[in-house]
């Protein structure tokens, strides 16, 4: 009991210092900057989500897209204000249901969640019943299925042509409030018996049933909780760009996540936080990979992707180095 | 002619071996007896270089230690493992076959696969069938076979009578003699200790990872202690 | 954890660094463009132009120009951070791009509030200026290029019955196709001479399947706006089943590659685009495609001349203001008039798009040969 | 209160067991022996679900009032109705520490839900504190007291096997399944065990069902044993009996 | 033109897209036969594989035959580097680190890709030969579209010949079931999956030539979809059988084909039909269609 205690006070130490560092960094830093930490923060969140089905439940799901997508338009079309819907959709007009309804961004991020969890519910309780690279497929398939029926449904989604015009609520505050919580979310939820339950899994899923945990009930639960926060993340990435479109949420967005949670351990929530965060402004960092450099004496072309196949690099590396061991360690916090 | 020194075994923090020491002599049958989970297998594993092991494995006064398993077997030393662990898609002459992976001297390979059809005449019955779709018994057999093929100098067999119908384990225990009289070694683990023991000539026992006992096989057979652990002999 | 925290706080502090600023002579321009992903050959293209602009005019003002070109990898988001860092690390006056309608619209709302002016050269969906004081482009919109087209097909053609095959996935391919669809039907007083709408997605490599529903239906010509490796293919496929109606598209086939995949298929292939380095629309067409014969060894293209256009353009409001301010240049964007490009005569309209001609194109021995102007209404 | 009836079970074309019956009374200890192979675990997996048999049927009444038929329950369905187990080669949630492992044995018995679960409502604090302070009984009823927050899988051997019985007494079985408790034991930790398994069937009032080899073990704790040689039942009787019947020494014990 | 040349038309466009999805997907079943890995990077050496043939025929004074035959090899090795960088480290390791390691593999190849090949199309340059269009009645079809699947079958049973006839064919069958056991006959086991990768990835590049001949198009990215859905192919089939890949293959591409037929309304969301059709199968009979069961034993 004694570790717990002292861990929640750093934790909380933790915690207070981020609050100061963001409340400094929204006041000093220019918009660029802060739009980075924003984003960070959101993929804080997406990591955790991704974390919470593949780190501690032990399951290899790759449909996070998919969910984005779900939270992302739940946002996008429940926000954006009724002139801006009926200039949006001007190929074919809005389903009448929808033409009218202009929510707040928190009941409209709470239904993100919630419709993106339904979701997960729904697509979980056929599919979990595969394992490992079974399962990935088929939620990456579905994620795809999810992409390509938004693109087609052009009343709802308004197809290729993406939405426009979602109002920008999301910012510093918002994006790490909703990370915050997340952690929150998780610690609290792993602490108890339903997140020890997920870990049991994890470890042993014929030990698990044996000692009576319904192995279906508390997977499709920790990829309903998943999916919530996915939907959330994608809800909050919408109204920060204003704007978006099926093809955004693409395998590679799921790789993106999954490079997170591999950085910073599955398993591991303070690992996953500080891993989207350095993830998302290395990201920006090295971007000079991909422009020219002058050596003064020597000129060297630019040449664009350097940056993400060092990506890659540091991807496999890390799991080769790693290997087994700390990729399996379970952090508790 | 094979040598453990000092040899441990670690599986994810269990030992499973402690430092234990073999000798076995050419032409020797030896055996290997203990509970389940003494640490039988793992010696054989451990020799065989299937699992990560310390200390010392000495073939005819060369070091195998760090050999790779592939070259182990091609050194004369081959294993019938637990369980049997016949290729269950393949045929029965295709896992016999495969037994003689290490030669390329065709007519002698088909010439050895006769012979294991005349010792076991169920799997020449069999020969075109799967190997998954034989009796338990067939497998034990074809799993012996399928070892003899490399023609090893050295045969570690791990429970070979495991499953078995008591007149197959009799026919198993008359070929290891067979096999014995025609010029191998056998290094024998079993659960079946009296029979093991009634034909080693040299024995150890094992309990949690160490050697506790050891001695010619008549010797054993008699000891207190080996009867009431292992020949359930209640007093 | 300690070595994690330490590396994070290097990257804090590297990253977050205030940036030395220049010298104030220097007048910077962003530019973002995909140069990886999805998109990469049309901003490759369009940063071609560009550059070749900053060569014939690298001054203004009596200072000198630079432009900062950043990738935004295809994606949205990448985009958005890109034009983010335009406007605040490198503290540029003006924005161009993107190609990709998606990829221009991820820019609005940060251009808007920053109160940076950007132009874009190629992407033509509609949606991207609206509600945008800030956007701008040298370009036509899908409603005029499908309508265009349409035209050609049943004035010129004497087309009475169509199919057409759209890239669901492609904003700007489902754009054309609609007003096509509608003006076609308009101009053919006939409800039913659509007699085939297929679709496909981006990536997709056969056709067979789309095509042989089409051939069944005999239509006079197929309009197939799509990106132009997919629509090479495709026709390719249409003329190995023994489809040999004429192909009408968009602008986008303006690339050598749909030459080359295509092959002798795309022969006869005929498309609305915003220029012609045959028949030079302007005295500007002719500087620039002897520049870029000059300066690439090859024919130019549209989104090259675009990206040279919209840079042009911004340093010609400059000298009009005689500003480089980007309120001041905001100001003379939504006022431009009669702007000689290489691409045409340029007007913005209230909207910030551009009223211009479209060109019409045709595919003739392996060359792209200019067939008709199209003036706007 | 657990009736087995002819249970059979085929594994591809090899049969592990054919046509068991076995009846065990509340309150007793029942051994069950063979050779290695003989389909000992085969039945155990069979009883908790984790096999479906070709044939056959499973009792199973925990209260004299109420019967559940066993096949075609889920094992976490199973352990909920009172069976629970041990495994022949341990297995723990090796990640976790010790203190972690039996109290998930606890939360199948959970009532609070997961809201109240995160949002931390006083029913279920409660609720986890009761889960942890019986945890902690278990684990100092093993000896475990002190490696409670050790990694599971950094304990010995043996202590392994404790833990795994007490997570197991975590679930609150009225049946508990061992499945060689005494493997790898010397023969003074054996007689330790065999008196900790009596004292855990008296104090939780358990029934017991064990495969061991160890035969000191099992002729010592044993009401009633089942010996089984290839998927059969070839005896059964107190221990007595079976010590002096010919087909068990033959087939067991290796005689001529 | 009749409904039944229609009809026929819409077949012979299956078969051509199928049999092109089944030289795919072997290689897929074959490397996950033995390491039970879906190689997530199968679809980026494929396109490896066209980008050397295109280069090979661009850029060297080799007659394209000679290429053809050429770039599959070298396509095999890079396979074989690949294996030993990016899984034989991991043999021991959880399934879920090898599949990362999977992901990172394809995903450094396609930005490689980017890198070295640039992000524009190419074109690829289709030999005359192979270009030219066959008519039969209402039925007309590029020759290549014809030799793709006999190439295809020939493969297969070439295949099937070494898989079943040969000692090394026999040792990846053994390696396939059991490890330790193969290596208990003395089989190399890295050997054995050298030429497990060299084959597949062999195979992907044969399949990416015809990809090349029959859709001229080269991008880096452009392995990821025929990838995927040649993995899918395989699933159908039942994954680690090889002539279960190659039906999977038919019965993929004949289905996307038919979808468009039989349901002209629904061709936008043909690219997701592979992907309803996965998971179909993989509620239903997660073995495929001709994999065999696999019991897991506790």
């Amino acid at each position: 009991m004694k570790i717990k205690e002292k861990s929640s006070v750093t934790l909380l130490i933790l915690l207070a210092l981020t609050i100061v560092g963001l409340f400094l960094a929204n006041k000093f830093l220019d918009s660029y900057k802060i739009r980075i930490i924003t984003l960070s923060g959101i993929y804080i969140t997406l990591g955790l989500s991704m974390n919470l089905i593949n780190g501690f439940t032990g399951m290899f799901s790759l449909g996070h897209a998919g969910f984005m997508a779900i939270g992302a338009y739940t946002v996008g079309i429940l926000t954006m204000p009724i002139p801006m819907k009926e200039m949006n959709f001007f190929m074919q007009p809005i389903a009448p249901f929808l033409a009218n309804v202009e929510w707040g961004f928190l009941p409209a991020l709470l239904a993100a969640g919630i419709i993106a969890g339904l979701a997960g519910f729904v697509i979980g309780a056929p599919v979990l019943r595969l394992t490992d690279d079974y399962l990935a497929i088929a939620t990456l398939g579905f994620a795809e299925i999810i992409r390509v029926v938004f693109t087609n449904t052009q009343s709802l989604t308004n197809g290729a042509l993406g939405l426009k015009g979602i109002p920008n609520y999301t910012n510093i505050w918002w994006s790490w409030g909703i990370a915050f919580v997340t952690i929150w979310f998780m610690t609290v939820l792993m602490k108890g018996s339903y997140g020890k339950a997920f870990l049991a899994i994890r470890e042993d899923e014929v030990a698990a049933r044996s000692m009576g945990i319904n192995l279906f009930k508390h997977k499709v639960m920790s990829f309903s909780f998943g999916s919530f926060f996915a939907g959330v993340a994608g809800g909050l990435l919408a109204a920060l760009l204003g704007t978006i479109d099926p093809n955004m949420f693409r395998i590679s967005l799921t790789f993106n996540i999954l490079l997170i949670v591999v950085l910073g351990g599955l398993g591991n929530i303070v690992g996953t936080a500080v891993s989207a965060l350095v993830v998302t402004i290395m990201m920006e960092a090295l971007r000079f990979l991909d422009e020219s450099i002058n050596l003064g004496f020597i000129q060297l072309k630019g040449i664009p992707g350097m940056r993400m196949v060092v990506f890659s690099v540091i991807l496999i590396a890390v799991v080769l180095i790693r290997r087994e061991g700390a990729l399996r360690k379970a952090k508790r916090v | 002619m094979l040598e453990v020194i000092d040899l441990h075994v670690n599986y994810g923090g269990i030992n499973a071996l402690r430092g234990i020491n073999l000798t076995i002599e050419e032409n020797q049958i030896v055996t290997l007896i203990g509970a389940n989970g003494a640490g039988k297998s793992s010696t054989l594993r451990a020799v065989m270089g299937l699992v990560k092991k310390q200390g010392k494995v000495l073939y005819k006064g060369e070091d195998i230690t760090t050999l790779p398993t592939k070259d182990i077997v091609r050194q004369g030393i081959a294993m019938v493992p637990e369980g049997r662990r016949v290729f269950a898609d393949l045929t029965v002459e295709e896992n016999l076959i495969l037994g003689a992976y290490t030669r390329s001297d065709r007519k002698a390979i088909s010439r050895d696969i006769e012979r294991v059809y005349d010792t076991f005449p169920r799997l020449k019955e069999r020969s075109w069938q799967k190997a998954g779709t034989l009796s338990g018994g067939e497998q034990q057999m074809l799993a012996v076979g399928r070892a003899l093929m490399s023609n090893p100098k050295i045969l570690m067999m791990d429970e070979p009578s495991l499953g078995l119908a008591p007149r197959l384990v009799r026919d198993i225990f008359e070929i290891i003699n067979v096999l014995r009289e025609r010029g191998n070694t056998i290094l024998l683990v079993e659960q079946n200790a009296r029979k093991a023991l009634e034909r080693a000539d040299y024995g150890y026992v094992l309990e949690t990872g160490e050697l506790v006992l050891e001695g010619p096989g008549q010797v054993l057979l008699e000891d207190e202690k080996v009867q009431e652990a292992y020949l359930g002999v209640t007093r | 954890m300690k070595r994690t925290l330490g590396l994070l706080l290097l990257v804090l502090v590297l990253t977050l660094a205030p940036q030395v600023g220049y010298a104030d002579e220097v007048i910077k321009i962003g530019v973002f463009e995909p140069m990886t992903g999805a998109n990469a050959a049309g901003g490759e293209m369009t940063v071609e132009g560009i550059e070749l602009a900053l060569e014939i005019k690298g001054e203004v003002l009596g200072r000198k120009v630079e432009i900062i070109v950043v990738d935004n990898k295809s994606d949205k988001v990448e985009s958005a951070n890109a034009v983010s860092r335009l406007i605040e690390k490198d503290k540029v006056v003006a924005i161009i791009g993107s190609y990709g309608s998606s990829l221009s619209m991820a820019a609005g709302d940060i251009v808007k509030k920053a109160e940076v002016p950007a132009v874009g050269c190629s992407p033509t969906n509609p949606l991207v200026t609206l509600n945008n004081d800030y956007y701008f482009r040298v370009c036509f919109i899908d409603p005029f290029q499908g309508t265009v087209m349409a035209r050609y097909a049943v004035n010129e053609l004497g087309a009475k019955t169509a199919a057409v095959i759209q890239d669901v996935t492609q904003d700007y391919s489902v754009g054309l196709s609609k007003y096509f669809i509608d003006a076609f039907r308009e101009l053919t007083g006939d409800k039913n001479s659509i007699v085939e709408l297929s679709s496909y997605n981006t990536g997709d490599q056969d056709f067979t399947a789309q095509l042989t529903n089409v051939k069944n239906k005999k239509p006079d010509i197929i309009f197939a706006p799509g990106n132009y490796g997919e629509s090479a293919l495709l026709i390719r496929q249409a003329r190995d089943l023994g489809i040999d109606v004429p192909f009408l598209g968009g602008d986008t086939w303006e690339a050598p590659e749909f030459l080359s995949i295509g092959g002798d298929a795309v022969e006869g292939a005929v498309f609305s685009t915003h220029f012609t380095a045959e028949a030079p629309v302007t005295s500007e067409s002719g500087v620039f495609l002897a520049a870029y014969r000059n300066k690439f060894g090859k024919e130019a293209n549209a989104f090259a001349a675009l990206g040279y256009d919209a840079y042009m353009l911004i340093l010609d409001v400059m000298e009009k203001a005689g500003s480089a301010d980007s309120q001041a240049i905001r100001d003379g964007l939504a006022e431009v008039k009669g702007f000689v490009g290489a691409t045409g005569v340029i007007n913005l309209d209230e909207n910030g798009d551009a009223v211009k001609s479209a060109v019409i194109n045709k595919v003739d021995g392996g060359k792209f040969i200019y067939l008709t102007t199209v003036e706007p209404d | 209160m657990l009736n087995i009836e002819n249970l059979t079970m085929k594994f591809g074309g090899v049969t592990a067991c054919s046509n068991f019956s076995a009846k065990i009374k509340k309150g007793q200890i029942v051994g069950l022996i063979g050779p290695n192979g003989a389909g000992k675990t085969t039945i155990f997996n069979v009883i908790t679900g984790v096999y479906k048999p070709v044939e056959g049927q499973i009792t199973f009444n925990p209260k004299d009032h109420k019967q559940h038929l066993l096949v075609g329950l889920r094992p976490d369905q199973i352990a909920k109705l009172g069976v629970c187990r041990t495994f022949q080669n341990v297995r723990l949630f090796s990640e976790l520490s010790v203190l972690e492992n039996v109290f998930i044995g606890n939360h199948l018995r959970i009532r609070s839900n997961v809201f109240s679960a995160v949002f931390r409502l006083p029913s279920y604090g409660a609720e986890e504190k009761a889960m942890y302070e019986k945890s902690c009984y278990l684990l100092e009823k093993v000896g475990l007291q002190d490696a409670k927050d050790e990694k599971a899988c950094s304990l010995p051997y043996g202590m392994q096997r404790r833990l795994e019985i007490a997570r197991a007494l975590a679930t609150d079985p009225r049946l508990l399944l061992l499945d060689e408790p005494a493997a790898g034991m010397n023969p003074q930790e054996t007689g330790e065990l065999t008196r900790f398994i009596r004292a855990i069937k008296e104090e939780f009032d358990l029934t017991i069902f064990l495969i061991e080899h160890h035969m000191d073990v099992i002729m010592e704790i044993s009401e009633r044993i089942y010996v089984l040689d290839h998927g059969i039942l070839i005896a059964h009787g107190n221990p007595g009996e079976i010590q002096r019947n010919e087909r068990v020494v033959e087939a067991y014990l290796g005689v001529e | 033109m009749g409904d039944l040349s229609i009809f026929l038309q819409h077949l012979a466009n299956g078969v051509s897209l199928g049999s092109l999805y089944a030289l795919i997907a072997i290689g897929y079943t074959m490397v996950y036969g033995i390491l039970r890995l879906i190689n997530f990077a199968h679809g980026d050496i494929f396109m490896l594989g066209v980008y050397i043939t295109f280069y090979g025929i661009l850029y060297t004074p080799l007659p394209w035959w000679l290429v053809f035959l050429i770039a599959p090899a070298i396509t095999g090795c890079i396979g074989i580097l690949l294996e030993i960088t990016a899984y034989k480290p991991l043999r021991e390791s959880p399934r879920i680190t090898i599949l990362i390691s999977a992901i990172g593999a394809s995903f450094l190849l396609q930005n490689l890709g980017i890198v070295i090949f640039g992000g524009r199309p190419r074109a690829f340059p289709v030999p005359k030969l192979l270009n030219q269009v066959v008519r039969l009645g209402g039925v007309s079809i590029n020759i290549v579209a014809f030799i793709i699947p006999i190439i295809t079958v020939l493969l297969l049973m070439g295949l099937n010949y070494f898989i079943n006839k040969t000692k090394t064919g026999m040792a990846m069958r053994a390696l396939a079931k059991d490890y330790d056991t193969a290596s208990l006959m003395g089989i190399d086991i890295n050997r054995i999956i050298s030429i497990t990768f060299f084959l597949g990835s062999l195979l992907a590049a044969v399949g990416g030539i015809m990809w090349g001949v029959r859709y001229p198009q080269l991008m880096p990215l452009m392995g990821t979809m025929p990838g995927l859905k040649s993995f899918i192919a395989a699933v159908i089939g039942g994954i680690g059988n090889i002539t279960g890949a190659v039906t999977g293959g038919f019965i993929l591409g004949l289905g996307e084909i038919m979808l468009v037929a039989l349901l002209p309304r629904l061709t936008g969301y043909r690219d997701a039909f592979a992907f309803v059709l996965l998971i179909i199968i993989l509620l239903v009979k997660p073995s495929g269609i001709m994999g065999d069961k696999i019991t897991e034993k506790v």
